[in-house]
């Protein structure tokens, strides 16, 4: 119960500083903690580096933080429809470090699991290994690539528990799990607050141990970047 | 006559085999799905977390939590399953994803392929296409033979060596243009082979229009050992 | 359907070679793909390399394949409460080769995952060290642990379908789900077999992909190692 | 007059802190979960894939697929989560679990522990404990303060350092014996401390049956240093 905060400005208080490092789930704009994202605008801190997969849309998800300049730089994979972004990005307001997908899943995979390094395939050969350690295993060649941590995570889920027990749904599962695990508070926004007991325990995503603050949003706001629909047959 | 763009997916799906699983880039590797023989087996993998993806939404039946890699949104079959974004790579990275089908701006005769960044240009990122390359046992690029500018110039898309920044090094198998088949043996020192040309396409026409060497076997055994 | 066979000796026709390595899931004797054990032992191959938490006990699990001394290696992380193990091992007739429960996991993972080699603080100026690299990232000292794969994997569920996607139950998970992920074949033991569609894709902890070949055990017997109970209050 | 079990395990308890996840090893450490205060959250961690383990069920109940790291049959709480060996390890070797309380043969000042290993004898492997003491953000260790053999010679355990095979270098940080508790500088230069004397036991007496070096502190403020 101690977990269960009010609502997001109360869940973050104590936590945010200027040029911390954030992680926040979400693959575009699906599973995304917008709610949380909200409430990292309004408190004006800024320097951030955040650490997401992509870097929202203008006017969603970490597109919020563009607009109020609070984003120093971000480590993403893809961060194209944004036009804002683009723009800070060719004034040299906004500093990008681009991983390849699976290698940003992994290296917070990594950094949640106390593994400091670990070898890929992934990128050997390209711009991607530049500066970084190569070696060779069984005659085939990996790029060293290091894990990652942050001092907030903020992740979206669709089920919790007040113990920080989480559900994810569909694809907006993404990149929230891993992050839960590798920042030194995680924050999580739910959909569904249960008591503990009702969730399944052999059907839980992250483990309460990870999850130090948590709020109830059952109104967030699902946007849907890419709507694309067949016609029924007649 | 160059393949249009339905009949480069076409030729694209002659790659599955029953029990494959498979995951298709945005663009012309989209379309592949509508060519998947009845009765064959193939799971699509959506890298965003996804096994086993469906076809697009009935209008309003649109849900905001089931979304491809493309962002588009999608649905569920009957075998699908989810997971984590580092679970699916671990999927593609461990070389469990038997072929991956996806555009490209350049490919060398090597293998190399370049589709994520044009230098000078506002740089959106690679998303999991480095990890694709890298990790899916088959590569399979489907593209246009040649670069048309807005200016009206052409310039080859199959080249000796990528001048563009490479996605990964020594990665295609197989190549399909609108003008014919390409295979490429990225780890020995084969080079790029012809294997098969698009219906009244010549092989002068297609040299033309490559920069790339190429041997050319275009009999049935070749094409079967690509 | 195609993946569903008839029986284990079916399931395991034309992957069982002698000198092959095995990974074979469970902690203790919970979770163990005992009915899959049974028939590699009925098929008399012999040199196995078995990778496993534990080596059984006497007249169960992995203590099958020791009774016919078809183990000639194992790479585990505690093998006791088995004599016989012990009598092979003094005898100079079994190698033995121990991992830290949490390396051997990992390893295991890691082999699945397409990852050469990772580093990990455990073990580090210990006897486990010896002979691996070691390194320094932020001051703290780590070894280098490679990944492990192997030609066939067996594993037990609690339900799967008939696409492979499998469920595990309570703690008879453990280490179920990452070897599944790390061999060339990988054979899964279900207590309940059942449609696609019929499993919450949610919930799936082992996709299809993993799975090549599913035998139905409804009836696979589940023994306990250290039966331990509480009195009831009066 | 030495403490029993119990005693120590109500001394190792004193660690707990309201919202602690705690893994406990086999034997005394065990006993701890019996001294949980009223009112305090204190979740514990199964290594084999459980947070939130419940008591030993009632005759009856018992569960094949539900055992802890002991292989001990156990109960589920509401708390209860189950997840994968790499998972749970991830777990332990991330820094997530706050405590682990654990049993040694033999510790050195230096914060060495040795628990897995008598050279000569069978070798039983180690289990989760490298994993557990390399990556738990703090180490108890509950033990004997000595070393009884069959032949009824009595060896010390606390040691200047170790000679049985390491679980861990440098890795204890505080130790409860039935005789009291030391705190141990593992990161630095500072030594083992001792900071309790069991009652009735006197420094004399404690200086007699240890090997290892240390200084003294029995005063409060030293106590809650450790």
């Amino acid at each position: 119960m101690r977990k269960v905060h009010a609502d997001a400005t109360a869940a973050l208080a104590g936590v945010l500083k200027d040029d911390m490092t954030v992680m926040a789930g979400g693959f575009g704009l699906c599973g995304v903690p917008d709610v949380l994202i909200g409430a990292i605008r309004d408190s004006g801190v800024k320097g951030l580096t955040v650490i997401s997969n992509n870097a929202g849309i203008d006017g969603a998800g970490l597109g919020l933080l563009l607009e109020t300049r609070q984003i120093r730089k971000m480590i993403s994979s893809y961060v194209g429809e944004n036009k804002l972004f683009a723009q800070q990005y060719l004034a040299g307001e906004l500093e990008i470090e681009f991983n390849p997908q699976g290698t940003l899943a992994e290296r917070i995979r990594a950094g949640g699991a106390g593994i400091p390094a670990f070898y890929t395939k992934t990128g050997y050969g390209t711009l991607i290994a530049e500066g970084k350690e190569t070696r060779e295993f069984g005659g085939e060649h990996y790029v060293m690539e290091t894990g990652l941590v942050a001092d907030l995570a903020v992740v979206h889920a669709w089920k919790g528990d007040s113990e920080g027990n989480l559900v994810y749904r569909k694809t907006a599962r993404n990149f929230n799990p891993m992050m839960a695990t590798a920042a030194r508070v995680t924050v999580a926004q739910v959909e569904n607050l249960v008591e503990p007991g009702e969730i399944d325990p052999d059907t839980i995503m992250t483990a309460g141990i990870f999850v130090k603050r948590i709020i109830h949003t059952p109104q967030a706001e699902k946007r849907i970047e890419q709507r694309t629909v067949r016609k029924r047959a007649a | 006559m160059a393949w249009t763009r339905e009949q480069m997916a076409q030729r694209a799906a002659k790659e599955l085999r029953d029990g494959f699983y498979v995951n298709l880039g945005i663009g012309i590797p989209t379309l592949v799905s509508n060519y998947i023989p009845d009765g064959m087996s193939v799971q699509l993998q959506s890298e965003n977390g996804m096994l086993g993806m469906g076809p697009f939404p009935y209008e309003g039946e649109e849900d905001p939590d089931l979304i491809n890699a493309g962002k588009q949104t999608i649905t569920e079959l009957p075998t699908t399953s989810y997971f984590s974004s580092a679970d699916s790579f671990a999927m593609i990275r461990g070389g469990h994803i038997d072929l991956s089908i996806l555009g490209a701006m350049q490919v060398a005769e090597n293998g190399d392929l370049a589709n994520w960044m044009i230098p000078g240009k506002m740089v959106k990122g690679m998303g999991g296409a480095m990890d694709l390359v890298a990790g899916v046992k088959k590569v399979v690029v489907v593209m246009e033979h040649s670069a048309k500018a807005k200016d009206g110039s052409v310039s080859p898309k199959l080249l000796k060596s990528c001048d563009l920044p490479l996605t990964g090094a020594r990665v295609v198998d197989l190549v399909i243009t609108d003008l014919g088949v390409f295979s490429i043996d990225k780890a020995g020192s084969g080079g790029m082979t012809l294997i098969a040309l698009a219906e009244g396409v010549t092989e002068d026409a297609i040299r033309a229009q490559t920069e790339a060497a190429f041997k050319v076997a275009l009999d049935g055994s070749a094409r079967k050992a690509a």
